[in-house]
């Protein structure tokens, strides 16, 4: 990585403000990033990008991959940022600049419709509970459950897990209290969400630790900012989750 | 920087994969000497078109040869779990090994039946001339002169095996691929996990190709 | 005791064997004749069923099976009674000398491993191979396969003998002894169909002569007979050659 | 009963899966063909210990078929990335394709090694004695021998290709089963969304698996 | 002109050539006999190194091959020279009779496809198989094979044919024919070595004899003395069965 690179991104810079921006996102997360039936990705995440699009005058572009393959679009440089609603962590933010905080998901605890003997993680202690891998979970249960009395079963992707809680092998569940109802409905599972939400996840756009990522980090930071103030989050936020989750 | 490569990351990654080696064998294993088995079967029946059998097990292949597995694993760990209170109550251990024999069983009787047909008719017919019932010529006579033309295909497919346990992370089952996701979904440093795995991969699965080069040099030596 | 009955044989449109019959008592030596191509090899095939017939009734020893009507088990009991050596030899490639004789011995007639093995060991003493019991298939000259061949035939003792050129890659010298074998195995009562091209060798061992062409027994008779007195034009015509060779 | 079977949805799975149908088999067919290509040439090498070359291909095949699948996507495509510009200005389509071709041409190579391995070694000395030269006797007279006893194999692994351009949507290149697992995310209707891969797979490669049978078919009568 | 130094070949401890050395001149035939095992087959696949010999001088026309120091090129050249009749046939598989003896003429000498053809045809009905020209090896009998093995030899029309017993299979009608065909190629300069275990196609056919025992050449000379009136005792012996046989 010599020299082509650097002149690479010193032309890079003088029209910087004219490129587009470039995001990932899978096009299968309800809500956030779906792919409608005519194949065009909407969601909460579109349209705020759109929005910052406009704001900081630049053309937005995406990109769809899976999971973790929008993450390593980021890494290798093929992306400005991912938008699929990412957790913030201590441990992500070593490799990444984030931006402020914009969503706040809280989790719930899931479990089948016939149990009535769940209501908070206290209830878990000796149950299985079912959660992702890429689930942040991980970082709460250290002190939810210090004892780690709790028994975990992780799964790659959550395809099978709510029909595993249905079903009895899973006690329960986390997921995302957006989701439940939704989920719910669509899939016809026996499942109920119960107590009050377990953590919340904090909500950021992950930038490359670059002198570029930090640039547009920072405006989009700023950008962001408006968007709170004038309410523009809240509105988006109404549209597809029916709540404001920054409350 | 350009690259973000963090090596102590790296290394730390490679006691996590190790350690649920035993979960990725154990079901390899079994999956394995299963699938052989079964594919034996298929494999004996299909070449010698043994009338009756024939015709189920040239469905059985198709159907597991020429649909998705992870559609197979869903079906059978989900689907079947509705009608069967057994597979409702299977561990994801137990649901993984079946669900993998039974579709490596259908690639592997493919290999078995190719080399089956690599012996001479020769072969076969001088067996029964000794006197041998067809059974035992192909015991005594037909497999071990396929073995050797088999074995490349069925350590492919044992290669393959190997790393398909990964494919039980989607009912609950952890391996050693397994790990990683998890590890690298919560630090999103997947590159240097992906890479421990491929070296840790390749470092045990060598030990297997040893195996399977010195079982060919001897079969081979003969010929 | 071999007898067949109008046995034939097609290929796709070819006709093969086109009606043959004959009556063997046991112990006799019937060798076959004719000019290559002629059905000697497909006949003897089709006496075990290794090729199917299109018709005929073969009987062997205590078992008839009917070409029209042949069931598994006949055709498992013709085999057991009969053996075979191959005109192209059919070693097992995957067993050494000593292995391909111990083969019938061990795993059809389930003799004790010693005894077995001491049998075979004679064996290939008798075909003069001791030296190269340990030796695959492979690593054998083509003389040295026939013998292998021969032994492997001998191992199953069986109560006919069905023999496919058995001295074509051997010298005069194990011609001889070949010829001595089988007629020890000939004076134990072992009922012997060879086919052959060497005229010397089946004018020596045959008690009855058969000679094919085209599918068909052109002639047959007593060797003496047949080879200094023939019959018919066409055998004197295929002997012709054989006296003019030599 | 837990899980509901929606028939409608069922049905309404189909055309969908199918309008990626050419995405699937562009990479499919590309792959195939590439790595058939190079796995004639691997195994070549390998079972006829040409020198200089040899060692070369050994170490290539191990790390091919040895280390993870998605571990060598990741490294090329999001690995190498980071230091070649090429790469990084990649489409997925041709990435995929790349990384397909060479991994499966390791796995394949070894179907072709047994098969090469099958034909006897006088076929080869007859060759010679004529006066072909190594080459042409391996195209004219070993080749054709060997691939009646290469086709079970080399046709399992075109329909694990078919099936594995389902990983592409890690780098965001869309096949059919990227269409069933974007479905069902949202609503958790993976049953009928497997179902009807299943069926549409089983049907399309079943068109495949009978082209398969009809060449060994020929090839085999004259044997 | 085919001359040999010295040549010896083992395979792992056991010695099976032990310094051959002989010369011939062009368009005489040499025929080796000896018993089965004695390196007949291992002499003629070491002349055109389908068998690597461990020392000696191999010279075929203008190609001269030291096996301490041979290259593939000159392995090539060498072959090209000759051509080999198999002790078992060795015909290509994949392909008919009539294709297994186009194969040197189209892809070797590279004559044009009719013409290719019209060799082929006239090669297939010189061993008499004009008939059999679509079948495939699988589908032919022995004696059938082994013509279109020497066939196959005759096509690539060498200056050397090498041919390991190339009347084992066949009647003594065929058998005449054979010599009349090798005579006839003699007559166009072509040299010959033939392993043979027919003591009487042997000598009629030799211009020289050598008769081999373990790997050694026992005794050569001209058909007539080797044969009437051997120096060796051993000679005599080898070939009073075959006279005994007679
Ligand atoms: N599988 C087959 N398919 C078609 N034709 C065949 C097959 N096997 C043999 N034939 C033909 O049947 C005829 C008889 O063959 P067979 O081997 O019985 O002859 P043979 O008398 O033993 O000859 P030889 O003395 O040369 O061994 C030959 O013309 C041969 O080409
Ligand atoms: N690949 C091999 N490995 C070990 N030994 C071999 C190999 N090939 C041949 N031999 C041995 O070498 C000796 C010579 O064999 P060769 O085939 O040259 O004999 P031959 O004179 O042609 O005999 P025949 O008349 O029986 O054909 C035999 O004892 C044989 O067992
Ligand atoms: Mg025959
Ligand atoms: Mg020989």
């Amino acid at each position: 990585a010599g020299c082509s690179s650097r002149s690479a991104s010193s032309s890079d810079k003088e029209d910087a403000s004219k490129k587009p921006i470039i995001i990932s996102t899978t096009g299968e997360h309800a809500f956030f990033s779906e792919t409608n039936k005519k194949g065009k990705l909407e969601g909460f995440e579109i349209d705020v990008w759109t929005e910052i699009g406009k704001r900081l005058n630049r053309e937005i572009q995406w990109k769809t991959a899976g999971f973790p393959g929008i993450i390593e679009l980021l890494d290798s440089g093929r992306v400005d940022t991912v938008a699929d609603q990412i957790g913030i962590t201590e441990e992500r933010k070593e490799k990444y600049y984030f931006t402020d905080v914009y969503f706040y998901v809280p989790y719930r605890i899931v479990v089948a419709e016939s149990n009535n003997s769940i209501h908070s993680v206290n209830d878990l202690y000796g149950k299985k509970l079912g959660l992702l891998s890429n689930d942040i979970a991980y970082s709460y249960f250290d002190e939810l459950d210090p004892e780690q009395k709790i028994e975990y079963v992780n799964y790659d992707d959550s395809t099978g897990v709510p029909a595993d809680v249905a079903m009895g092998r899973l006690d329960a569940t986390l997921m995302s209290s957006l989701h439940i109802d939704t989920v719910k409905k669509e899939s016809g599972l026996k499942i109920k969400g119960v107590g009050e939400p377990v953590y919340t996840e904090d909500n950021g756009y992950p930038f490359q630790k670059t002198k570029e990522g930090k640039l547009l980090r920072d405006q989009v930071n700023g950008v962001l900012k408006e968007l709170k103030e004038e309410g523009f989050m809240k509105k988006t936020a109404l549209k597809w989750f029916g709540f404001d989750p920054m409350e | 920087m350009d690259i973000s490569f963090k090596i102590p990351y790296f290394i730390s990654m490679f006691p996590k994969i190790l350690q649920l080696f035993p979960e990725t064998i154990k079901v390899a294993f079994w999956a394995f000497f299963l699938s052989l088995f079964f594919a034996l079967v298929l494999a004996i029946i299909r070449q010698y078109k043994i009338k009756g059998l024939y015709f189920l097990s040239s469905v059985y292949v198709s159907f597991f040869r020429e649909t998705p597995f992870i559609g197979q694993l869903f079906l059978f760990y989900y689907g079947f779990a509705q009608v069967s209170k057994t597979i409702r109550s299977m561990s994801p251990f137990t649901a993984l090994i079946i669900a993998l024999s039974a579709n490596y069983c259908a690639f592997m009787s493919e290999d078995i039946r190719a080399a089956l047909n690599s012996v001479e008719k020769g072969q076969y017919e001088a067996g029964l001339s000794i006197g041998l019932k067809p059974l035992s010529v192909l015991k005594r006579i037909i497999l071990p002169q396929a073995a050797r033309i088999a074995i490349p295909g069925l350590s492919n497919n044992f290669i393959s095996l190997l790393k398909s346990t990964a494919i039980g992370f989607m009912i609950g089952y952890k391996d050693m691929m397994a790990i990683v996701s998890m590890e690298t979904s919560r630090s999103y440093r997947f590159l240097e996990g992906y890479t421990a795995a491929m070296l840790l991969y390749w470092g045990i699965i060598s030990l297997l190709s040893y195996i399977q080069t010195q079982i060919e040099f001897r079969l081979n030596r003969i010929y | 005791m071999v007898d067949v009955k109008e046995l034939k044989k097609s290929f796709g449109k070819l006709q093969v064997l086109n009606g043959i019959s004959f009556h063997l008592d046991p112990g006799k030596i019937l060798v076959l004749i004719g000019p290559s191509g002629t059905g000697k090899s497909t006949l003897l095939r089709c006496l075990n069923y290794l090729e199917r017939p299109s018709n005929g009734i073969i009987t062997i020893g205590n078992v008839t099976v009917n070409a029209r009507a042949a069931k598994k088990k006949e055709i498992y009991h013709l085999r057991s009674n009969t053996s075979m050596v191959f005109q192209n030899y059919h070693l097992f490639k995957n067993k050494t000398a000593l292995e391909n004789i111990l083969e019938p011995l061990l795993s059809v007639k389930k003799l004790s491993p010693s005894f077995a093995n001491a049998e075979a060991l004679r064996i290939l003493d008798e075909i003069g191979l001791s030296e190269k019991k340990d030796s695959y298939p492979s690593q054998l000259s083509g003389g040295q396969q026939q013998r292998i061949g021969i032994g492997r035939a001998i191992a199953v003792n069986p109560k006919v003998m069905l023999i496919d050129e058995p001295t074509s890659s051997l010298d005069p010298e194990l011609v001889g002894e070949v010829l001595h074998l089988l007629y020890k195995l000939a004076a134990k009562h072992t009922t012997m169909i060879i086919a052959t091209h060497e005229m010397e060798f089946a004018r020596q061992i045959a008690d009855h002569v058969l000679f094919m062409e085209h599918g068909q027994i052109v002639e047959e008779g007593d060797p003496m007979t047949l080879f200094t007195a023939p019959k018919k034009e066409r055998t004197r015509q295929f002997l012709q050659k054989f006296s003019l060779n030599l």
